[in-house]
């Protein structure tokens, strides 16, 4: 399998001088799906806006085979797909459209293939027929389907979730488990929800102040509740 | 991302005493007008509402968008303001915004916070809700462009109070202050016309129980209409006779007793000086802000066309 | 939190953080209008306040640079007042060529254009000291008792309070965009000037919407509590003496100021 | 026991006409702590903001045996403690003491008591330390139990709370659960975790589409997986 992704000693600290990465290495193949866990502040919403960019610390992250400079940038962005939290944070056009044009239409592509890339990722999501409607007036779950779709309209090499199940009721979260299982790409998802972990995600990466923990299977990583009651997690 | 201060914002020592308090005066009699209306159309729902809508306005002035070589455009938001909350509301709000600035990030003085009020809250509630409550009735096209228009106008109105109140402190020299501030202006102006009527158009598409008859925007009338409409006029006629004929706004200025007022070391102004490489131009700065004032028209109808049928 | 950095109150407890915020307000406004009052070239009254505020950074355990180091945000601004060096009649000092124009700063010029920057230089910094020296409710409570309406301080106290989540919000929002603002080879990424407005300014209008329908939460929020249009506050502050004392001194002081300057 | 709340048959459309509750009645009695589940949309939310009147709708609403009209509101709302989802919601005043003193202040109570009142209720929620503290520097933990100390300040007979636990990593979320379960006082929790109604509730009411599916023993509740499927539910 190719190495899609891999990122050495990373190290960040915010302007307060926190150090919130201290030396973070790992690597993605393509197809993996992983699972990024870890107490509140461990460093795991600081890593994923590494992956593309929007924050820059020291060490080196590497996409599809590009080192991330400055220059490459914009390419880079349109490998790596980063989708937020709170889907309000990710949506900010008025109709469904437009939210999911945006990426495609910033890069200036022609027309016709924006359009083609709209409905392919909104039906992806299985949302073909949300195409026009306002995303202020859809409901949680409905929302973070569409900013998967935002970033899937770019067709990008890499899928980047931070925390996609917070929020959302069983049905909504359930839907959006079988969702991700069949998007065939490759994921990083960072996550609190540890039954998820365990029912989509055959690799695990824990990390702790700033420090990858652990990195390997998730059934082994899971098993061991003494190392997990230790980094503020609990077993599913 | 840091807070950037918007080139409006006076700080304190560049107006003299007598500048600063005739624009408090002003400023409170204003303030306190909008104190109790707000108070009679919203009741205990005033505070939140207000406070959280000026937090609205600061937070919108940190949304920029890359204009050219690093350079970008971002909103005043006092235009937005009062076509969205009502004239007093939106003056309100300004006041909280402007306040906050001075008094917690030095971005504007405290004795001067009575003419920056003036200038960037209570001016643009006139301009902007004035030309857009004349076009209520109109198609939301119309609204559109006029409210684009109104934006541009306000930011051109406050950039020209600005540059009257430095010269009549003695700080800047007429011509060169007011051709410098709405020239930047015009620009700065053109990106909040483009953002306002964005926001409104996305209001109206969401949300148009906001917009429509018997909201805050539909609130007051006529008297807005005319103040709007005289304070347009007054920008479009200062500023070319300040840019381009300033003795004769001096000559006014000093018969009323304004400029050595409160000049500590009083000097002569020289009736007849120009500065040498901005005095020879009068003529094309004027037919510049017509221009510009002509395309900003141009792409807001063009604009408000195309965003009109979008919504139908 | 990103909008930390708006946060200006560098806390600690020296003598200046224990005033009473009222105490510092006046005698922050009182030293502000003094230098807008003290004529051009009053180099003694000028050179006294700047050890006034000295003296104040001095007393507020920040650091004798504090301030200093905060104060250059009005030097851009100063840029206005640079005509008055060449456009006030007398001695002329120096001519200089300005692309095919002569130029003649003259000492008035000079003179004038110095005051002018000295005054706004001394102001901000006194107002820096202001909000790093007491937090900003206090300083909402201070213009409270100096009788600034009600409903205005609370209005400001609210903008306070959701400026850092409405200002975290857009953080996000441009984080996102930012996020996805890519290009691929062959295209010319970006759009226009006008759609990218378009997009901030659809920004713009969706956070005014989750403000609004905000506003009606938190009211219901105060509804809950038994709020009815009335907000009543307990306001612990009480004026000790050494607060009148300061203020008194203070206000002697700079009204000293205002004398040297115009003898 | 004393029945502290009944709701009888109550019904409620928003402005768009929309059914948002359709007849809904149920009784708390002293000391009963229920978890209230549905999905999204069910009503949860809507039949909170009746419970101290902040919208009205056909029906009847009875507190500590006062029947809710416009007049009797202000002593309503002094014995109905509402909590919100979102803590910036309600946590609206510049400082922890100005919020939690909110409620008690407009109740009208001498100054003095305001103080107990403050002091007793950050104790509870084990937040003293943060009396003086600006809202917005705190974790969004440590906001979810000031906002519920804003409403013990006020001696509430029952408290409503609206969804918790959202967004808590593991560790914040074991503390609140904690709090709940030792707080001496009725409650009405409205959440999406199942694991929290398992562990803290001996009484679930489920509602769908504004009506009230079920309400009794959480035990035989959560063991139907067929029902729970019905209405979007999951077994914890
Ligand atoms: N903008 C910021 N400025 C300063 N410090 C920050 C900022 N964002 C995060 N931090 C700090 O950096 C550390 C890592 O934060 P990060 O958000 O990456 O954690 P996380 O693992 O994503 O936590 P959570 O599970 O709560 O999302 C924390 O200590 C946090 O307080
Ligand atoms: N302000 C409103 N205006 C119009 N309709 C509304 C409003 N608030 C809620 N609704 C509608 O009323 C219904 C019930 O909403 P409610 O918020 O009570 O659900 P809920 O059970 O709390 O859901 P959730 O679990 O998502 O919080 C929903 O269909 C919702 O769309
Ligand atoms: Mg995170
Ligand atoms: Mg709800």
């Amino acid at each position: 399998m190719t190495n899609v992704l891999s990122v050495r000693d990373l190290h960040f600290s915010y302007h307060d001088h926190h150090a919130a990465l201290r030396g973070v290495s790992f690597e993605l193949c393509e197809g993996d799906k992983v699972a990024l866990v870890g107490p509140n502040g461990a460093g795991k919403s600081t890593l994923m806006l590494h992956l593309n960019g929007i924050l820059r610390g020291q060490g080196d992250v590497t996409v599809g085979g590009v080192r991330l400079t400055r220059d490459n940038l914009p390419a880079i962005r349109a490998m790596i797909g980063l989708v937020f939290q709170n889907p309000d944070d990710q949506l900010f056009s008025p109709t469904v459209f437009d939210d999911v044009a945006f990426g495609p239409l910033h890069m200036g592509l022609p027309k016709e293939e924006v359009l083609t890339r709209v409905e392919a990722a909104l039906q992806a999501v299985m949302m073909s027929a949300y195409r026009d409607r306002m995303s202020h007036h859809l409901s949680v779950g409905e929302k973070k389907r569409i900013a998967i779709a935002t970033v899937l309209s770019m067709n990008p090499q890499i899928l980047v979730l931070d925390e996609p199940s917070a929020g959302l009721d069983p049905r909504a979260r359930r839907t959006l488990i079988n969702l991700l299982r069949e998007l065939p790409i490759t994921m990083l998802v960072s996550t609190h929800d540890m039954r998820m972990v365990q029912e989509l995600f055959p690799r695990t990466i824990v990390m702790d102040e700033g420090l990858i923990a652990a990195d390997g299977e998730t059934k082994e990583i899971l098993s061991d509740e003494g190392f997990l009651n230790e980094h503020g997690l609990e077993k599913p | 991302m840091h807070y950037a201060p918007a080139p409006l914002h006076i700080p304190d020592g560049f107006l003299n005493v007598t500048v600063s308090v005739i624009f408090w005066v002003v400023t409170i009699v204003m303030i306190g007008m909008a104190v109790s209306r707000t108070n009679k159309s919203l009741g205990e729902k005033q505070v939140p509402l207000m406070g959280i809508m000026a937090a609205f306005i600061f937070a919108a002035q940190m949304i920029n968008f890359p204009v050219a070589g690093g350079t970008s455009g971002h909103l005043l938001g006092g235009a937005l303001a009062a076509i969205v909350l009502g004239p007093w509301a939106g003056m309100l709000v300004m006041t909280a915004v402007i306040a906050v600035q001075g008094l917690l990030f030095q971005d504007g003085g405290l004795l001067v916070m009575g003419a920056n009020i003036f200038n960037m809250g209570l001016l643009t509630a006139a301009i902007g809700y004035g030309l857009y409550r004349s076009v209520m009735n109109k198609p939301t096209g119309t609204k559109l462009a006029v409210a684009g228009v109104a934006a541009w106008l306000s930011v051109m109105a406050g950039a020209l109070a600005t540059s009257l109140q430095l010269w009549l402190s003695g700080t800047s020299n007429l011509q060169t202050v007011v051709i410098a501030m709405l020239g930047v202006h015009a620009l700065i102006g053109l990106g909040e016309a483009l953002i306002t009527v964005a926001a409104l158009s996305f209001i109206f598409r969401t949300r148009p129980d906001l917009l429509g008859e018997g909201s805050a925007s539909a609130e007051g009338g006529r008297g807005w209409i005319i103040a709007g409409v005289i304070v347009s006029l007054i920008v479009a006629l200062l500023s070319p006779l300040a840019s381009a004929a300033p003795d004769g706004l001096e000559r006014v200025a000093i018969d009323m007793g304004f400029i050595d007022a409160g000049q500590d070391a009083p000097y002569e102004i020289i009736p007849d000086y120009t500065v040498p490489f901005l005095g020879e131009t009068p003529l094309s700065t004027i037919l510049a802000g017509v221009i510009g004032a002509l395309i900003v028209l141009g792409i807001m109808v063009v604009t408000g066309r195309s965003l009109q049928k979008k919504t139908s | 939190m990103h909008s930390d950095v708006f946060d200006r109150y560098h806390a600690a407890n020296s003598f200046i953080h224990r005033l009473d915020s009222r105490v510092k307000v006046v005698v922050t406004v009182a030293f502000i209008l003094s230098n807008a009052l003290l004529p051009d070239a009053a180099w003694t009254a000028f050179g006294l306040s700047w050890l006034f505020l000295l003296f104040a950074n001095a007393l507020s355990d920040l650091g004798p640079g504090f301030t200093l180091q905060r104060s250059f945000i009005v030097l851009p601004f100063a840029l206005v007042a640079v005509t008055v060096l060449v456009s006030i009649p007398g001695e002329p000092l120096t001519t200089f060529r300005f692309i095919a124009w002569d130029l003649t700063i003259t000492d008035a010029g000079l003179l004038r254009f110095v005051s002018i920057v000295i005054r706004s230089w001394l102001s901000v910094q006194m107002a820096i000291l202001l909000v790093a020296t007491t937090r900003f409710p206090d300083v909402v409570h201070a213009l409270e008792h100096l009788r600034v309406p009600f409903i205005l301080t609370t209005i400001i106290a609210f903008l306070y309070r959701y400026l850092f989540v409405l200002v975290d919000e857009v953080f996000r929002l441009l984080r996102a965009r930012e996020a996805r603002s890519a290009a691929v080879a062959g295209f010319r990424a970006g759009g226009s000037v006008a759609w990218r407005a378009g997009v901030a300014g659809n920004m713009a209008g969706q956070l005014f919407l989750r403000s609004y329908e905000r506003s009606d939460r938190v009211y219901n929020a105060m509804l809950a509590r038994g709020y009815t249009g009335h907000l009543n506050t307990i306001n612990p502050h009480e004026l000790r003496r050494v607060d009148y004392v300061t203020t008194a001194l203070a206000l002697f002081v700079i009204l000293l100021f205002q004398v040297v300057g115009r003898v």
